[in-house]
């Protein structure tokens, strides 16, 4: 554990100390001189619009965590590990339907106004009048009711027990200054408005932008004391993999978000300064059909089959390079949500390792055989590469007990539609995970995420209807931490039971760095913030806390 | 496409000198179709007859191997994928595809050239307009965008699908050319004798017109199957194919995404396209010498003693 | 129509009718593109008859319209105005697949243009045996065969086989205008439409052809419209000559007395340009340039009158009509003298 | 001048059908705008209901649910007025006249110069292989570029990354435009590092578009050569050199005039694949994203721009022919 | 007589056609002294126009000279440099195409190609040398800014010949310049050329396949026949007295206009493949006269008369007959 972030779980007073600056731990704040640039390589498949309206979630993933700022940082890599933001603290109502944030003092926008609880509230109450804005559907949603402040602390009310949306309303709203926002353009059309020169409380501002490249340049308004420590950031726009790949193993870019192909050969050979770290953070899984429409799909001695003949390991290893460790059934992302991770109910079912005999057995049971073979399709997106390689082995792995599997690559607008409305047999998908098991559970088993086949669901895309399972989920959002581990292990005795989906491999956060120059970053050590710099608004994190050794001397 | 359909410019009387009987002393004569001919023959038999070429795979160049990533060497000639698969062996059996793609697609265009463009110069009126304008319109949409929407739209990945496409935006370019020479063709007198004879219009346009044309339209399907099988690549290179395919396209695929180039392969990286290239090659020199037949003005001449006239 | 048709007058009956008559044949085109209104009259108000078994040679200056005749007689192109008569029935009525295929089969056509009138694709056998299989039922494959042989040797082409199997491409234009004429024999047809069948040939086998044609018109009675620019040839063979200008008959008559005695300014100046080796040169033509005219959309008048050294005022205003002249000879001239016998004819 | 204005009706006519075709043939493609929204919106970890997209897409000017010859309507009007809209792709909000204009200039930089450079090298060499015909150039140049012309785009690009671009000291860099550092403006070394990020795909287009003009700019000049008014012109005594470019070769160069314009359409599609290869932000690379995102406002423009680049050159091109060729003029 | 202008001595030309060549001409000879008018006639393909462009050094391969000289105004042109060619050209020997049509640039005007000739060679001319040409050949000048496509195929060639009168050089080689036009035009369009050639005297070679054209024009003529010249001598001589059957043959399957009208018989035969001749005479194959030597031994040009002419039965020494045509008819 590094210091001053704290290992504490969600909802407990946060600590005031601003999360700390290096993996070698001891230095601390201002402890390092100013200067220095790094250069992000990470694809983001289009030129630079140059609009920075936090908003927009097409472009903000060059303004969140960079200009601006969230209330609290919820660090998923550390269980829902909390750093006071903008808010110092933050406290919950006995039944965690309303929650008052304490207002940091001292903080100035970049262009030197005060920032102050009214431009807490000005943003949420934004937020209710232009729904366009509510990403995160909080208004309507998650019931929120009111945001009020008094002094300087800010209360939102809620209906219900809301602290699942903790990680939403606290780390994922970005606070936009009231004195910008409520005028002109800005005001009338928030949504679309460009936000050219976005005004923010971050540590950096923007230098300048072209469709090519954004330049970052330090906020000497920062609230942090000494931070940042960085004088530049430069962004390139990379349209395509190997061009970003090809910059960061010659070390013209310091920091990616890439999946490189034959890394160790390719990126960490070519020096010793090229470091690379793959926390795991969702699963990648194959969602079988549940409807009954689909013969296969939703008979459970096929979905146990598959979930039997599957070789994880080999998947990972050949289809992933090793990069995405092997999922587990239980539908826990390890070694990150180690805690939540019931290892002898997984070891009890036998999926702890692949049985081949077992699925065959299972498939006979259902009424196949080499005579009335098991054939499946499965349909995936174009161009995920990765997933292609891993279901060529899947594809080998499951002919080895019977089952016929093709692969269908869709361009993603096809692949969405047939997912979203259920027109598919097998579908290999993954989601967004969150600071627990919970958020990501969640969206794939609850009721209320699914949607009758040729309606679009949310979430629930196999279409998994357990009202016990929903029960469990409820109950989770009121509980207290304890409970929360139990809930979770419940919820993944039924990823056991009825295997409503069979994980292969465990998402990962694409992460290189390079510290020939640059230091400071996140590591396996010190996993202070998700560290790609796709991941807002943690990229604000590691932002703050980089530093160049060559300003040091 | 290199914008060049070969014959675009030989002039329409070229049509005219076509010797029939001899042609395949003609093409055996001519080193460029020699040339293009053996290396057409090859992908054939490559196509036709993929497991003769790589006998110890016993049929499927898919298995995946235990050494990704791995340079050629001699277990793997041309080194192996990101899958340990064998780079050689998919190469080989994607012949086919691209061969099928290319004939196909070759064909199908050049009959919709032939049918629009003698059809607009043979009705005339009205009817020429409409087809002309069409035939304009296709010319001017722009075709690579235009393929990516149909090919999105069609459910990628399809063969057949490809193949309509290619069809539908490379047809226009020969049309306008038929239309061309079957306008020059309308009033030549052997048509009139024709009619003269007695010969009804149905009779004069299949088989008075069409054989007349036989050099532009031999012509233009070598040209509309180079076309093709670039696009094609093309298609496949940027991910619109159907990657778990056997062919030249989707193998660049896999290289440029799992970084061949960069990760030190070049074999794997570059074979494929040079596959696309020699097939390319071979169609293009039979398209140069298909000119230089029918129209022996352009045939290479053998250097002369010194006093000619220069 | 008045008095000007030479021949014998046209009856109803077929038999007694001439083989082929026109009547006022026109045929204007339309020149410049798109809106353009503009005229080119090709040919107007032809009055022409060709009896059995007759020769008759069709003259005039290059783009006088003798192409357009022929390709009008043979159902090229449909006039604009007029009528041809084929032994008494009006062309036009004939609109059966039957009828047409048997006017086709009577009426063959041989083209100007040897190089563009010959499919390149096929061998030359196709179009003789083409004819012959639409119009000789008949015939079995085989004998088709040996007839068209037979009519490729008739032109003088030998070996015929080996011709028959050749490629247009590899025929010179000499050989292929024999071969055009071949096709026309084939099918024993009752006339021939030959538009300048021997221009390419050289004088030597140009010979040959035209004591065919005699040959042909004695032993199988078939007429001919000889078109040419070849004068001499034309007295050779013709029993009739008719010289054209500006899409106009100007002259017409028993070949020897237009030779002899031409009334048109025009046919004299023509035949004081033909060549002969055998007699001395005559300088009637100085000064005029062979410039011939532009026949769009023309105004009244004789359309020969900017290069007639005879002309007067009345050429400038009325078109002039062909009046007979002579024994069977007529002209189309406001200022030709009839011959001392013709008085009361030409007299109006 | 009637030849003038029935060119130009043509034009008109045509661009509108082209432009109702390109209003339709994305809208039949798979996926809305609104998918298309949701699904980068989700990746973001954000949850939003169907309504809320539609609100979203609608304050950016896309109204799903309206009628669709209403839309066709709106988009004719909007496309002659240069109303273009703002993106609602991947790009969201951005004015679609901003992203063209960003990646507009070094498309034509690139594309364009590397175009007609290709059309002007390949006349030239053309011109002269042809010219010297059976000669040294002629029996060399035309069977490589034969080769050449065979190939694929952005095989050779790939083939130029691996020879200049990596390895232990690449010579040329392999992608963007121009350095990252530099800010763009007129100083010796952003213009030299332009020149330098264009070399390899100029290269690319050269090389593999060079040889069909080359080939068949030979051939056309071969076929002018046996006409007799160039032997007349040798018989004149003018010299070779004029002969060559102001007889045969302007001659010949009028057939291959229109075949420039007519396969501009082509040279476009193609360096599609170049741009993406090297990583060069030009229209090529934006027309493929705006597909893939669905992105109608940008497509739309993107399609109305390539529709009139190729038939405005169609339409230039048959004027140059018009004043070249005395022939043409008298015709209409 | 005074040096000729031009002496042709041997002239060879090949066509090489990838396997045998062909010899479309054959070790001809030929003098043309300044201010004569020599008429080449022959049927069509037998090598007149190659042995015009061979003497004009305009060949262009597959054609070549493989063997003989042609010397103009003494000096040999075969042997000449392409760059002392071109200063010679035009200013001292010209030549008229056999379609105007074709060998008139299309995308110049007629005056652009008048200047591009004027400005390939230093001579002296005036501005208004074209307009002062082409008036002579019965032209308005304003023509001058005329497109070839815009006049009449008569005008074509008037103005192609006045083209080669711009430098009045001292011969114009001529290639069948009437054989597109109507025998009116064609026949003003002779006289024209006969009286310019008169008044300017300037030499004349004149090609045409059309015996009758050359009968009034020309001085002396020439008969070729596969490749080779078979009869030479004045032009009257020729017409009088045929010494070649060849010769004899063309002019008797001329009819007439005027006089008798007399059956007429052709040459029987076609011209000969001259990639393969055939043996001995190239005539004897189709030769009314032909006799046992005819397909063995290669006649020379034997002096008959005032004629000369490639015949055996002229051979010094001939026994054979004395009268050819009784020889036929026999
Ligand atoms: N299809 C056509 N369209 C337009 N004009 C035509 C057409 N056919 C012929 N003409 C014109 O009609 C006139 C007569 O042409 P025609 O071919 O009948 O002349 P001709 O006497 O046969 O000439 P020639 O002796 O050169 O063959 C010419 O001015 C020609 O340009
Ligand atoms: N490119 C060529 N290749 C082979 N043979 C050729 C070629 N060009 C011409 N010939 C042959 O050379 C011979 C002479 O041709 P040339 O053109 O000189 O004849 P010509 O007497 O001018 O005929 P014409 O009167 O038809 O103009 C012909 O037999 C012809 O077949
Ligand atoms: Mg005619
Ligand atoms: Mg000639
Ligand atoms: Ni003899």
């Amino acid at each position: 554990a590094g210091c001053g972030g704290g290992d504490k779980p969600i909802g407990n007073a946060a600590s005031s100390t601003p999360p700390a600056s290096t993996s070698t731990g001891g230095a601390g704040s201002g402890a390092y001189k100013k200067g220095g640039t790094v250069t992000i390589a990470n694809v983001g498949g289009q030129t630079w619009p140059c609009q920075f309206n936090p908003f927009n979630p097409s472009v903000n993933q060059a303004s969140n965590g960079f200009v601006y700022e969230p209330l609290t940082f919820v660090n998923v890599l550390k269980n829902g590990a909390t750093t006071p933001m903008l808010a110092t603290a933050f406290t919950w109502s006995a039944n965690k339907d309303s929650i008052t944030f304490t207002i940091r003092d001292g903080v100035k926008w970049s262009d030197g106004q005060p920032f102050s609880a009214d431009d807490v509230v000005y943003t949420f109450n934004l937020m209710k009048q232009q729904p366009a804005l509510d990403l995160y559907s909080l208004w309507t949603g998650a019931g929120l009711t009111s945001v009020a402040a008094s002094g300087n602390k800010v209360t939102l009310k809620f209906k219900a027990p809301a602290e699942p949306y903790f990680f939403n309303f606290a780390n994922q709203v970005m606070i936009v200054p009231k004195h910008i926002w409520s005028t002109g353009e800005a005001a009338s059309k928030p949504a679309t408005w460009a936000n050219a020169k976005p005004i923010g409380t971050g540590p950096f501002t923007i230098g300048s932008c072209s469709a090519n490249n954004i330049e970052y340049l330090a906020n000497g308004n920062y609230w942090q004391p000494g931070k940042p420590y960085l004088a530049k950031v430069e962004y390139p726009a990379y349209l395509d993999n190997n061009p970003a790949n090809l910059d960061l193993a010659s070390g013209k870019a310091q920091w990616g978000g890439q999946y490189i192909p034959n890394i160790d050969k390719f990126y960490k050979a070519k020096s010793p300064e090229n470091n690379y770290w793959f926390p795991p953070t969702a699963n990648v899984a194959i969602v079988p059909n549940l409807d009954p429409s689909h013969k296969a799909s939703s008979k459970l001695a096929v979905r146990q089959a598959i979930a039997y003949a599957l070789d994880r390991e080999q998947i990972s290893k050949i289809g992933e390079s090793g990069y995405q460790p092997a999922a587990n059934q239980t539908g826990v992302v390890t070694p990150t949500f180690d805690k939540y991770f019931d290892k002898d109910a997984l070891t009890a079912a036998g999926y702890d390792k692949p049985n081949q005999d077992k699925a065959k057995q299972l498939l006979q049971s259902a009424g196949y055989s080499s005579s009335n073979p098991l054939k499946l399709s499965v349909i995936t997106v174009t161009g995920y590469t990765d997933w292609d390689a891993s279901l060529a082995v899947v594809k080998q792995q499951l002919a080895a007990v019977g089952i016929e599997l093709t692969v269908q690559d869709l361009q993603q607008q096809s692949f969405n539609q047939k997912l979203y409305t259920g027109d598919f047999d097998l579908a290999y998908y993954s989601q967004p995970g969150g600071p627990t098991p919970y958020y990501e559970l969640r969206q794939l088993l609850y009721s209320k995420n699914s949607a009758p086949i040729g309606k679009q669901a949310s979430s629930n895309y196999e279409r998994y209807l357990n009202p016990e399972v929903d029960k469990l989920f409820d109950q989770y959002a009121s509980a207290d931490p304890d409970t929360q581990v139990k809930l979770i292990k419940q919820i993944s005795g039924y990823m056991i039971k009825d295997v409503p989906l069979i994980p292969t491999t465990e998402s990962v956060d694409w992460y290189q760095y390079n510290t020939k120059d640059i230091d400071g970053w996140p590591t396996q050590d010190n996993p202070y913030a998700q560290p790609a710099p796709y991941n807002i608004p943690d990229v604000g994190q590691v932002l703050a806390n980089l530093y160049s050794k060559s300003a040091q001397k | 496409m290199s914008a060049v359909v070969a014959g675009a410019s030989a002039p329409v009387s070229s049509a005219a000198r076509r010797p029939r009987g001899g042609l395949l002393r003609a093409i055996l004569g001519n080193r460029k179709a020699v040339a293009g001919a053996s290396l057409l023959l090859l992908f054939i038999l490559l196509a036709a007859f993929p497991h003769l070429f790589v006998p110890w795979l016993h049929g499927d160049p898919r298995a995946i191997g235990d050494v990704p990533l791995e340079g050629p060497s001699g277990k793997h000639w041309l080194g192996t994928t990101g899958l340990g698969q064998d780079v050689y062996a998919e190469l080989i059996y994607s012949t086919r595809e691209s061969l099928l793609i290319a004939v196909g697609a070759g064909a199908g265009a050049t009959i919709l050239s032939v049918l629009i463009g003698v059809s607009a110069a043979y009705l005339g009126g009205l009817a020429d307009d409409g087809l002309s304008m069409l035939t304009d319109i296709f010319l001017v949409l722009p075709t690579f965008p235009l393929i990516i929407v149909l090919a999105t739209y069609a459910g990628k990945g399809n063969l057949t699908v490809i193949i309509i496409v290619l069809i539908l935006t490379g047809w226009s370019y020969g049309a306008r050319q038929m239309r061309a020479q079957a306008m020059s063709l309308r009033n030549r007198d052997f048509l009139e004798s024709a009619r003269v004879r007695g010969e009804r219009r149905s009779y004069i346009i299949v088989v008075e017109v069409l054989p007349t044309m036989l050099s532009l339209i031999v012509a233009n399907f070598l040209g509309a199957a180079l076309y093709s099988v670039l696009t094609a690549a093309g298609l496949q290179f940027l991910g619109l194919g159907d990657p778990n395919s056997l062919s030249w396209g989707t193998m660049l695929y896999w290289a440029q995404n799992q970084g061949a180039l960069v990760n030190g392969l070049p074999a794997w990286a570059l074979s494929p396209g040079l596959a696309v290239a020699l097939l390319g090659v071979s169609f293009a020199l039979l398209n140069y010498a298909f000119d230089e037949i029918s129209n022996p003005a352009l045939r290479p001449v053998r250097r002369r003693r010194a006093k000619a006239n220069s | 129509m008045t008095s000007v048709n030479v021949d014998q007058l046209s009856s109803t009956d077929s038999d007694s009718a001439p083989l082929l008559e026109t009547k006022k044949l026109t045929r204007h085109f339309r020149v410049g593109r798109g809106l353009s209104r503009k005229m080119l009259h090709a040919v107007d108000d032809v009055d022409l008859t060709i009896g059995r078994q007759e020769i008759v040679a069709l003259a005039g200056e290059s783009g006088s319209g003798k192409s357009t005749i022929a390709r009008l007689l043979a159902g090229v192109y449909k006039p604009t105005d007029g009528e041809i008569y084929y032994q008494g029935q009006a062309l036009s009525s004939m609109r059966s697949r039957r009828d047409q295929l048997a006017y086709r089969s009577d009426v063959p056509m041989v083209f100007q243009d040897p190089f563009s009138s010959l499919n390149p694709a096929f061998r030359v056998s196709h179009g003789i045996l083409r004819s012959l299989k639409l119009h000789r039922t008949d015939l079995t494959r085989s004998q088709r065969y040996d007839e068209a042989e037979r009519v490729v040797e008739a032109v003088g082409l030998a070996p015929a086989g080996e011709i028959m199997h050749r490629y247009p491409y590899e025929l010179s234009g000499g050989q292929r205008q024999r071969i055009g004429f071949a096709q026309a024999l084939a099918h024993k047809p009752k006339l021939i439409l030959a538009d300048e069948p021997v221009s390419m040939l050289d004088v030597s086998i140009r010979i040959g052809l035209l004591n065919l044609m005699a040959e042909l018109r004695r032993s199988e009675g078939v007429s001919f419209l000889y078109i040419t620019h070849d004068i001499a040839s034309a007295r050779y063979v013709a029993d009739r000559l008719v010289i054209m200008y500006a899409g106009h008959i100007v002259e017409s008559g028993p070949t020897e007395s237009v030779l002899a005695n031409p009334k048109h300014p025009y046919t004299d100046l023509l035949l004081g340009a033909v060549p002969d080796p055998r007699a001395p040169l005559t300088a009637a033509v100085e000064g005029d340039t062979g410039e011939p005219p532009k026949v769009i959309d023309p105004t009244p008048g004789c359309r020969f009158r900017w290069r007639c050294p005879l002309v007067v005022d009345e050429c400038h205003h009325i078109t002039p009509t062909r009046r007979r002249l002579g024994d069977n000879h007529d002209a189309a001239c406001h200022v030709a003298q009839p011959d001392p016998g013709e008085e009361n004819l030409a007299a109006r | 001048m009637r030849y003038l204005i029935r060119r130009l009706g043509f034009f008109a006519l045509t661009l509108w059908a082209a432009m109702t075709l390109n209003f339709f043939i994305p809208r039949m493609m798979p996926g809305s705008p609104e998918q298309a929204l949701r699904d980068r919106f989700s990746k973001g970890g954000s949850v939003v209901t169907p309504e809320q997209l539609r609100t979203v897409l609608a304050e950016f000017g896309f109204d799903p649910g309206k009628n669709l010859m209403l839309q066709y309507v709106e988009y004719l009007k909007s496309m002659v007025t240069a109303h273009w809209g703002v993106s609602i792709g991947s790009s969201l909000g951005v004015p679609v006249t901003q992203l063209i204009g960003d990646a507009l200039p070094w498309t034509l930089g690139l594309v364009g110069i590397s175009t007609v450079l290709a059309f002007a090298l390949g006349t030239l060499i053309g011109t002269i292989a042809g010219w010297r015909r059976g000669g040294l150039i002629d029996g060399i140049v035309p069977p490589v570029f034969i080769v050449t012309s065979a190939l694929p785009y952005f095989w050779v690009a790939l083939l130029l990354i691996s020879l200049f671009a990596i390895g232990n000291n690449p010579v040329l860099p392999n992608d963007f435009n121009y350095d990252q550092g530099l800010s763009p403006g007129f100083n010796g070394e952003f213009i030299g590092s332009v020149i330098k990020h264009g070399i390899l795909p100029a290269a690319t287009i050269l090389i593999t578009a060079v040889g069909g003009w080359i080939l068949t700019m030979r051939n056309n000049m071969v076929t002018t050569l046996a006409e007799d008014y160039v032997r007349m012109a040798r018989a004149k005594g003018i010299p070779n050199r004029k002969i060559m470019f102001g007889y045969a070769g302007r001659n010949a160069f009028l057939p291959n005039l229109s075949g420039f314009a007519m396969s501009l359409g082509f040279v476009i599609s193609g360096t599609i694949l170049v741009e993406y290869v090297f990583n060069y932000p030009g229209l090529g690379y934006m027309f493929y994203n705006a597909t893939v995102s669905t992105d109608y406002p940008l497509l739309q423009a993107l399609f109305l721009l390539v529709t009139l680049a190729v038939l405005i050159c169609v339409l230039l091109c048959d004027f140059a022919v018009f004043l070249l060729d005395p022939r043409a003029r008298t015709k209409g | 007589m005074p040096k000729p202008i031009l002496e042709v001595r041997d002239l060879t030309v090949e066509y090489d056609t990838g396997d045998r060549p062909v010899v479309a001409v054959d070790a001809v000879d030929l003098d043309v002294h300044a201010g004569e008018f020599v008429g080449v006639v022959g049927e069509s393909g037998c090598g007149k126009s190659t042995l015009l462009f061979a003497i004009a050094q305009l060949l262009s391969s597959p054609a070549a000279i493989t063997g003989g000289s042609v010397r103009f105004q003494g000096q040999n042109l075969v042997a000449m440099s392409e760059t002392k060619l071109a200063a010679l050209r035009w200013r001292d020997f010209s030549v008229v195409m056999q379609s105007a049509m074709n060998a008139l640039n299309p995308v110049k005007s007629i005056g652009g190609q008048f200047k591009d000739a004027i400005m390939a060679h230093d001579e002296p001319v005036t501005d208004d040398r074209p307009a002062e040409v082409l008036r002579l050949v019965g032209i308005d000048p304003i023509h001058l800014k005329s497109y070839p496509h815009q006049l009449s195929g008569g005008m074509r060639q008037r103005a192609m010949i006045a083209m080669a009168l711009l430098f009045t050089p001292d011969l114009i080689i001529m290639d069948e310049p009437t054989s597109a036009l109507d025998v009116v035009a064609q026949r003003s369009l002779m006289v024209q050329i006969k009286d310019l050639q008169q008044k300017l005297g300037f030499a004349v070679v004149f090609v045409t396949h059309d015996m009758s054209l050359v009968s009034h024009f020309s001085d002396r003529l020439v008969v070729m026949y596969a490749g080779q010249v078979v009869e030479l001598g004045a032009t009257r001589a020729v017409f009088d007295n045929p010494a070649h059957p060849y010769s004899k043959g063309l002019l008797d399957a001329f009819p007439s206009i005027r006089g008798p009208k007399v059956p007429l018989t052709g040459i029987p035969g076609s011209p000969p493949n001259l990639a393969h001749p055939p043996s001995g005479c190239r005539f004897h194959p189709r030769c009314p006269v032909a006799f046992e030597d005819c397909p063995k031994i290669e006649p020379e040009l034997y002096q008959v008369g005032s004629v000369q002419a490639r015949c055996l039965l002229h051979a010094p020494g001939q026994t054979h007959a004395a009268d050819p045509i009784r020889e036929a008819t026999s």
